[in-house]
């Protein structure tokens, strides 16, 4: 076991938004594959396998994703799923950190930032997308219908969309 | 800001995507056989119309993959899904 | 003057606001405009003449009353809504930049069925009409309530009410006011300036539908002396009068081509004004009845052919059908030309326009995109009697304007046809007429019918309407992305220890890296020198977690390398690295770095920190669009790993400190662990010492980096940024893309011949051989050593050959591309291209520069240990 | 004769020595060219529009020479040459205001990079200056150059014989100067395709009939690979827009020509007083004279950045050209594989500063038959050599 403890991209942000947070170390392994035993969620949309959220980001690439350690364990089953077949199982696990975005102002302050459509009719929970929020690339999925929205984003940009949240936020104290 | 009409990921924003130039100009299966004023013409010499155009967009922010759309250069419209 | 009741203005709510200095009183609902006029305001006098001019409109295509407000620079009085304390200073055509926008302007995104435009009588209706069906419905309308020219007839206030709240209740229709619809771009897509208290907001929408409820602007009447001061369109009167209870004259006479005055003319009667309709038309209308019972007097056929009154019109010259004139004593003149539809929308949408003779004016035709014009937009308007000109007794054209705001007349169009020009693009330009800050909203149409009658033709077509519709703040469109946000700043897991060390950074591509630590006191050159003394000497250590990092996956994937690179990755080891090369198509150098073979089919390329996108994008292009059959599958894995690359002859006790097994040799790698953490260690060098990568998930970036410098300390670990890495790399002659090339060289005029594999084929490699790209006498990667070993060459400095004469133009055989001073050296050096390099070594060049030429002899590129002895220890 | 008498409208003739395709300012300086350095006066410009009302009225009138290669400094700096006594010699006031070019280095690759050019011009007889941040915030005092901000502006080079002039006004001289010298100004005539002799251009078919001529030049920018594909030609020239916009009129805010690649942001401020700002181009191909609107947006951060006092101009009005890019950011001027058939285009964003130099040197291959040495290195044939004159890397969108 690690005897260092893991420090997320945004370690020592606070938010002043109470409705936005940081969900640290989730474990993400990408799969790229052009068949899979197990069915596979289709396009803008989460399914799960074997008890983890599986985000598809293209015609043959998922993200499967887990809580934080569970890495290993992804990439054993996703190595068993494709057996002998082409595949590819990529821990990314430290290239992205999560953030959660929710309640009644969710919807408004993404809205600043990405241009994808979050009406409910359009965008619900169990859908997802690879978008542009404010300048940074993210993975996009909608949790629950409070709504709560998870916001995938590399840890190079995680500080800048950090601070650009904190601004988008400010008009809902 | 076009709205691009992506296979995968569907409709989305012109800034999601980079763009390609024209589609279907392909390597040459033996470069070494062209000679330099048919390797300078693959390399360089791309068409360039008014009106319907054959080309290429990756969905850069999306989901990655490259695709084949036809545009309008007058209008901008896309005349084909892709 | 105020009437004593009546408008939509609250009494209760006085504000005091001041015009050039002068203050004055009105009323929360006023614009500055009523107020100015409720006082008897002018507006600034015109740019290049000085006439004085006065308020002619109530609404966006003002075009005299310019006014600074504060630090805003121009703005049309008709738009500004009164506040308390406002300070509004009146223009002469220019306005004044003095201070940063400080405001809080952000952007929006917003998606809808249905977008209506406009919130006067047709648009709610469209509003209301889509709300009912349940669709997703936004209205935007640029007043501050809803309404349009509702809001100018009493009589139709509570229907308006009614209709108000019906929208406010349905939950999918959302409603914007003070907010313009300036741009109709693409795919229905459109952009709206908002205003908001302290700044603005920027909505973008993406729009099922558009409906373009518009309305039409009021054009005025082009006479001698059309600019006094008194001078009103006829709907912005009846807008002042019922709206904001502002009667602008009490002798009133209104001259029209059409209809629509007449409700003005009862409305000034009703205020208790007195009356004199003059109507072009040769027949009275229905309408001059009702006129003359209220107590006005109608005549037909007669226009206003001059105005006079300093500085306010005191009086009209009026010429019957008879063609004899009379002058009637006035203090407003109310003119009604008819009506121009605001196409502007629908045209920058792409839709056609179609002159329409019964209305002199242009109405939609024609759409491109999901859009409809109705109500006053689609031409849905009084027929008038077209009048363009109104010939002056004295035959002079020049005070006839058809532009105030850039006092242009219609003797300018008539200089510009007689000067040759045909076309209505070439007379906008030689005139200026709309260009200025109201675009030609109220003269447009005018220009072009007296432009008609100048060249005997029919009414040319319109120009083109362009975005944006009224001016847009800069600050509106460049929202947010200001300061910190203006573009994201990519930094790594160990980013804030660098900051707390002091260190210097550089751009590069989004990144910021360090670029040198300097101690307190410390110079850059002498922190550079230390660093790089270190890093020969003892144990140097630098955060390199921004190389770009890719895993490629899949049986073909050496294949597919080989053919992306110009030297062979199919049959690397496993366990082991090499440094390679990629060139585009046209041959020259694209990128570089090291791939390591991470397993039978799996391989991990680096790429160079301001590539990586690029090179990722490359890959996809290549395996997606090319070569489809091959199994391969990329992803990045850029900021998975944090990269400490540990350099020096001490670098091995340090890393061995960790706890860590250690690479067997040059060029290979091993999966360990540091301090319990998952590592990859790999003996790789940038420098030409004895140096390791330790790669660790990113997470661990800062605790192992920690780990390191504390296993270092004993040895006297430095950090050491990319300035200290191009110095020492430029001492072994490894090249840096980007600043040693520059999209002209390829990689065997870097000399790298060892790279380019003449057995397989790599993209690009035909290039090689093109006459030009083949010639012996190519820019080459050389070293210079400069004679004085104190001088540093500029990077940049172009080289010329001895005894070459300075006159220009100088005949220039290569620049320098890099130049440092060099601690292991204890001399400057420099790398340079230079036209035949490897056939000039050991012969003397020239750099000129403009005070000093600095001589140096050429050199092979490798300075430092060209046995390659130090990598391993 | 009117005083302000600018040119005929003259109805096209049958036949004549050299039909020039396209009457913006390239097409007319090329006319003008012809009839007063080679004595050919027996030209039609055809214009299917109106007169420069192409890239000549959509640009941002910037004038500079400090170009990086030999190659492309030669031919600029020719036609800054020309731009010098151009209100003399066309007897028209152009307003070429000579107040001094500033392009910003934001990182320090645009350092070396400018030094190089820098050192290059030099040496190439171009005037050009490297100045520090507290000398650009001399020269132009209200570029923030506090090193607080995103990219911190770390010097620039300057060149003090850049400037600005008024377009149309060039527009007009050339053709006025072109009109008295017997040239034919044929608007609203389109070229619908090409008379052939054998492999041989002869004339040009229009919307007013046929046209023969001895040689037929092109001088149609963004619509270059269009006419040549009626000839059978294929050019290494794509179309895209390129996008600028205006403020109000201002007093004087701002004194020079502030240029920035790194930002893509292009600034002066034009006689009348109104702020005159560039973008980068759009990337898509288009022949519809319209960008997209993010592209303005991300200018006018990047401006607001650079300027802080800008923030409360308006942007009056944005339009969009149609630029004829090439390979490597230089122009194709010279003959072409069909006899008779001449182009000049692919100038890119860079054809307004070009103009005069353009014109002479497209004059002297048409009368000659071939290439003037000015022009020599911006043949077809390069892109079989391989040898680019490559302005990427100097002027990633090169103004």
């Amino acid at each position: 076991m690690t005897d260092e403890l893991p420090r997320s991209p945004l370690a020592g942000v606070t938010f002043a938004a109470p409705f936005v947070r940081e969900l640290p170390f989730l474990a993400m392994v990408d799969l790229r594959a052009a068949s899979f035993p197990h069915p596979l969620p289709g396009p803008n949309r989460v399914g799960s396998v074997e008890g983890r959220d599986v985000l598809w980001l293209g015609p043959d690439e998922w993200l499967v994703v887990g809580p934080p350690g569970d890495a290993p364990a992804i990439e054993t089953l996703l190595r068993q799923g494709i057996g002998d077949g082409h595949g590819s199982v990529v821990d990314v696990s430290a290239n992205r950190t999560t953030l959660s975005v929710a309640g009644p102002h969710a919807r408004d302050v993404l809205a600043k930032g990405c241009s994808i459509d979050l009406h409910p009719s359009v965008f619900a929970p169990g859908h997802c997308a690879q978008t542009l929020l404010a300048r940074a690339q993210v993975i996009l999925r909608q949790v629950d219908a409070e709504p709560t929205y998870h916001v995938l984003v590399r840890g190079s940009f995680a500080p800048y969309l950090a601070e650009w949240l904190a601004d988008a936020t400010r008009e809902f104290g | 800001m076009l709205l691009i009409p992506c296979p995968w990921c569907g409709p989305r924003d012109e800034v999601e995507f980079s763009y390609g130039g024209a589609a279907d100009v392909a390597y040459p299966p033996d470069p070494d056989a062209l000679s330099d004023a048919e390797w300078g013409e693959y390399v360089f010499v791309r068409d360039n119309p008014r009106g319907p155009f054959a080309e290429r967009w990756v969905h850069t922010a999306g989901c990655r993959r490259w695709f084949r759309a036809v545009r309008d250069t007058a209008t901008h419209e896309f005349l084909e899904a892709p | 003057m105020r009437l004593p009741a009546g408008g939509r203005i609250d009494r209760n709510a006085p504000l005091t606001f001041s015009v050039d200095g002068v203050t004055h009183t009105g009323y929360r609902g006023d614009t500055l405009a009523s107020a100015m006029l409720a006082h008897g305001v002018l507006a600034g006098p015109s740019i290049h003449f000085g006439r004085p001019r006065g308020i002619v409109a109530a609404g966006v295509e003002e075009p005299n009353a310019l006014v600074q407000v504060g630090p805003e620079p121009m703005l049309p009085a008709t738009t500004v809504e009164l506040t308390d304390g406002l300070d509004a200073r009146t223009l002469a055509g220019r306005g004044r930049l003095v201070a940063p926008n400080d405001g809080y302007y952000d952007k929006t995104h917003a998606h809808c069925d249905v977008l209506v435009v406009g919130g006067g009588r047709a648009g709610l209706a469209a509003a209301v009409e889509a709300g009912r069906s349940g669709a997703r419905v936004v209205l935007a309308d640029e007043q501050p309530e809803l309404g349009g020219s509702l809001l100018s007839a009493p009589d139709t206030w509570e229907w308006l009410d009614t209709v108000v709240a019906e929208l406010a209740s349905f939950p999918e229709t959302r409603v914007l006011t003070r907010a313009t619809v300036f741009g109709y771009y693409d795919h229905n897509y459109l952009s709206i300036a908002q205003r908001r208290p302290g700044g603005g907001r920027l909505w973008h929408v993406r729009a099922g539908r558009v409906v373009l409820a518009t309305g039409a602007h009021e054009r005025p009447l082009v006479f001698a002396g059309n600019d006094r001061p008194g001078v009103m369109l006829a709907g912005a009167v009846r807008t002042y009068l019922n709206r904001y209870a502002v009667r602008p004259g009490q002798r009133a006479v209104v001259c029209t081509t059409n209809d629509s005055a007449y409700a003005t003319a009862l409305d000034l009667l009703e205020s208790g004004a007195e009356v004199l309709v003059a109507d072009v038309r040769p027949e009275p209308p229905a309408l001059a009845g009702v006129v003359a019972s209220a107590g006005g007097s109608v005549r037909s056929g007669t226009v206003v052919a001059g105005t006079d009154g300093t500085p306010r019109v005191a009086s009209v010259l009026l010429r019957g059908p008879d063609g004899r004139t009379e002058t009637v004593h006035c203090d407003l003149v109310a003119v009604s030309g008819g009506w121009n539809p605001v196409v502007h929308l629908h045209s920058q949408a792409g839709g056609t326009l179609r002159y329409d003779e019964s209305l002199a004016a242009f109405v939609p035709d024609a759409s491109r995109q999901a859009c409809v014009s109705v109500g006053s937009a689609n031409g849905e308007l009084d027929p008038v009697h077209a009048l363009w000109t109104v010939p002056a007794e004295d035959g002079a054209w020049d005070t006839h304007f058809v532009d105030p705001q850039r006092d242009a007349t219609v003797a300018d169009v008539l200089r510009a046809t007689g000067a040759g020009m045909r076309s209505a693009e070439h007379v906008k330009r030689y005139t200026t007429i709309g260009t200025a800050h109201d675009q030609g909203k109220t003269g447009g149409v005018a220009t072009l019918g007296v432009l008609a009658e100048a060249l005997g033709a029919g009414t040319p077509g319109p120009t083109t309407f362009r975005p944006p519709y009224t001016p847009v703040p800069f600050a509106l469109l460049a929202g947010r992305d200001r300061g910190a946000l203006h573009d994201p700043a990519r930094v790594t897991p160990i980013h804030s220890w660098h900051v707390a060390r002091g260190a210097q950074f550089e751009n590069v591509g989004q990144w910021r890296r360090p670029w040198y630590y300097p101690l307190p006191g410390e110079t850059m050159t002498e922190a550079v020198l230390r660093e790089c003394r270190a890093a020969r000497e003892g144990v140097g250590v630098q955060d390199a977690s921004t190389l770009g990092k890719i895993e490629l996956v899949g049986p073909d994937a050496g294949e597919f390398l080989n053919r992306m690179y110009t030297n062979a990755f199919a049959k690397l080891p496993v366990g082991t690295a090499r440094y390679g090369m990629m060139c585009t198509a046209d041959g020259m150098v694209f990128d570089d770095g090291v791939v390591l073979r991470l397993a039978r089919d799996r391989y991990l390329a680096t790429t160079t920190t301001g590539n990586a996108a690029a090179v990722l994008d490359h890959f996809e292009e290549w395996l997606q669009t090319e070569w489809p059959d091959l199994r391969v599958y990329c992803t990045s894995v850029t900021e998975q790993w944090a990269t400490i690359a540990v350099v020096g002859p001490l670098s091995g006790r340090v890393v061995g400190a960790l706890g860590a097994e250690l690479p067997p040799s040059f060029m290979s790698f091993v999966d360990t662990t540091v301090r319990g953490v998952p590592a990859r260690i790999a003996r790789i060098s940038f420098s030409g010492e004895l140096a390791y990568e330790v790669n660790v998930a990113g997470w661990h970036g800062l605790a192992v980096w920690e780990a390191v410098m504390a296993a270092g300390e004993e040895f006297g670990i430095t950090p050491y940024g990319t300035e200290t890495m191009h110095v020492l790399r430029a001492e072994k002659g490894y090249p840096i893309v980007g600043q040693d090339t520059d999209g002209t060289v390829t990689p065997l005029d870097l000399g790298m011949d060892w790279i380019v594999s003449k057995r397989k084929s790599f993209v690009g490699r035909r290039s090689l051989r093109r006459p030009d790209t083949a010639r012996p006498d190519r820019k080459q990667l050389v070293g210079l050593l400069p004679v004085d070993p104190d001088a540093l060459l500029p990077e940049g400095a172009q080289l010329v050959a001895p005894g070459t004469p300075l006159d220009p133009p100088v005949p220039m055989i290569g620049h320098v591309t890099s130049s440092y001073r060099s601690a292991a050296l204890g001399r400057t050096f420099a790398l340079a291209l230079l036209r035949s390099g490897r056939d000039r070594l050991g012969q003397v060049v020239h750099a000129p520069l403009s005070d000093r030429t600095i001589e140096a002899t050429v050199t092979e590129p490798v300075f430092y240990d060209p046995e390659g002895t130090r990598r391993d220890g | 004769m009117h005083p302000d008498w600018l040119w005929r409208n003259p109805s096209p003739k049958w036949s004549y020595d050299v039909v020039i395709v396209g009457a913006g300012g390239h097409g007319l300086a090329t006319a003008y060219y012809l009839a007063r350095e080679h004595g050919i006066t027996n030209v039609v410009v055809l214009e299917k529009g109106w007169l420069a009302g192409g890239n000549m009225a959509r640009n941002t009138t910037i004038i500079r020479s400090n170009y990086l290669w030999d190659e492309s400094a030669a031919i600029y700096e020719h036609a800054m040459k020309l731009w010098e006594g151009l209100s003399d010699e066309l007897d028209y006031d152009i307003l070429f205001s000579q107040r001094g070019v500033l392009n910003l280095a934001h990182t320090l690759g645009d350092v070396r990079e400018g030094v190089r050019r820098v050192n290059a011009n030099r040496l190439n007889g171009v005037d050009a200056e490297w100045l520090t941040p507290e000398q650009v915030a001399e020269f132009c005092p209200i570029v923030d150059v506090s090193p607080d901000v995103r990219y911190p502006v770390l010097g620039a080079t300057l060149q003090p014989r850049g400037g600005i002039a008024k377009h149309d006004h060039v527009a007009w001289a050339y053709a006025r100067a072109a009109d008295r010298l017997g040239v034919d100004l044929v608007q609203g005539c389109e070229v619908t395709g090409f008379v052939r002799d054998g492999d041989r251009v002869v004339g040009v078919n229009t919307s007013r009939g046929p046209i023969r001529a001895g040689a037929v030049a092109l001088a149609s920018a963004g619509h270059s690979s269009v006419l040549a594909s009626l000839a059978g030609l294929r050019l290494p020239i794509q179309s895209h827009p390129l996008q600028a916009l205006v403020s109000e009129l201002l007093e004087p805010v701002h004194p020079c020509v502030v240029m920035s690649n790194h930002v893509h942001v292009y600034v002066s401020q034009a006689h009348k007083g109104e702020l005159v700002l560039g973008a980068g181009i759009d990337p898509f191909n288009s022949y519809a004279q319209r960008g997209s609107v993010h592209v303005v947006e991300h200018q006018l951060a990047a401006a607001l950045e650079l300027f802080p006092v800008f923030g409360h101009a308006h942007v009056l009005r944005t339009w969009a050209g149609i630029v004829d890019t090439s390979p490597d950011a230089s122009p194709i001027v010279g003959p072409t594989p069909v006899p008779g058939l001449y182009v000049n285009c692919g100038w890119g964003t860079g054809g307004f500063k070009a103009t005069p130099a353009s014109g002479w040197v497209y004059a002297h291959t048409i009368a000659h038959g071939e290439p003037h040495e000015l022009n020599r290195p911006f043949g077809l044939d390069r892109f079989t050599t391989g040898a680019l004159v490559d302005e990427h890397g100097a002027a990633a969108v090169a103004h």
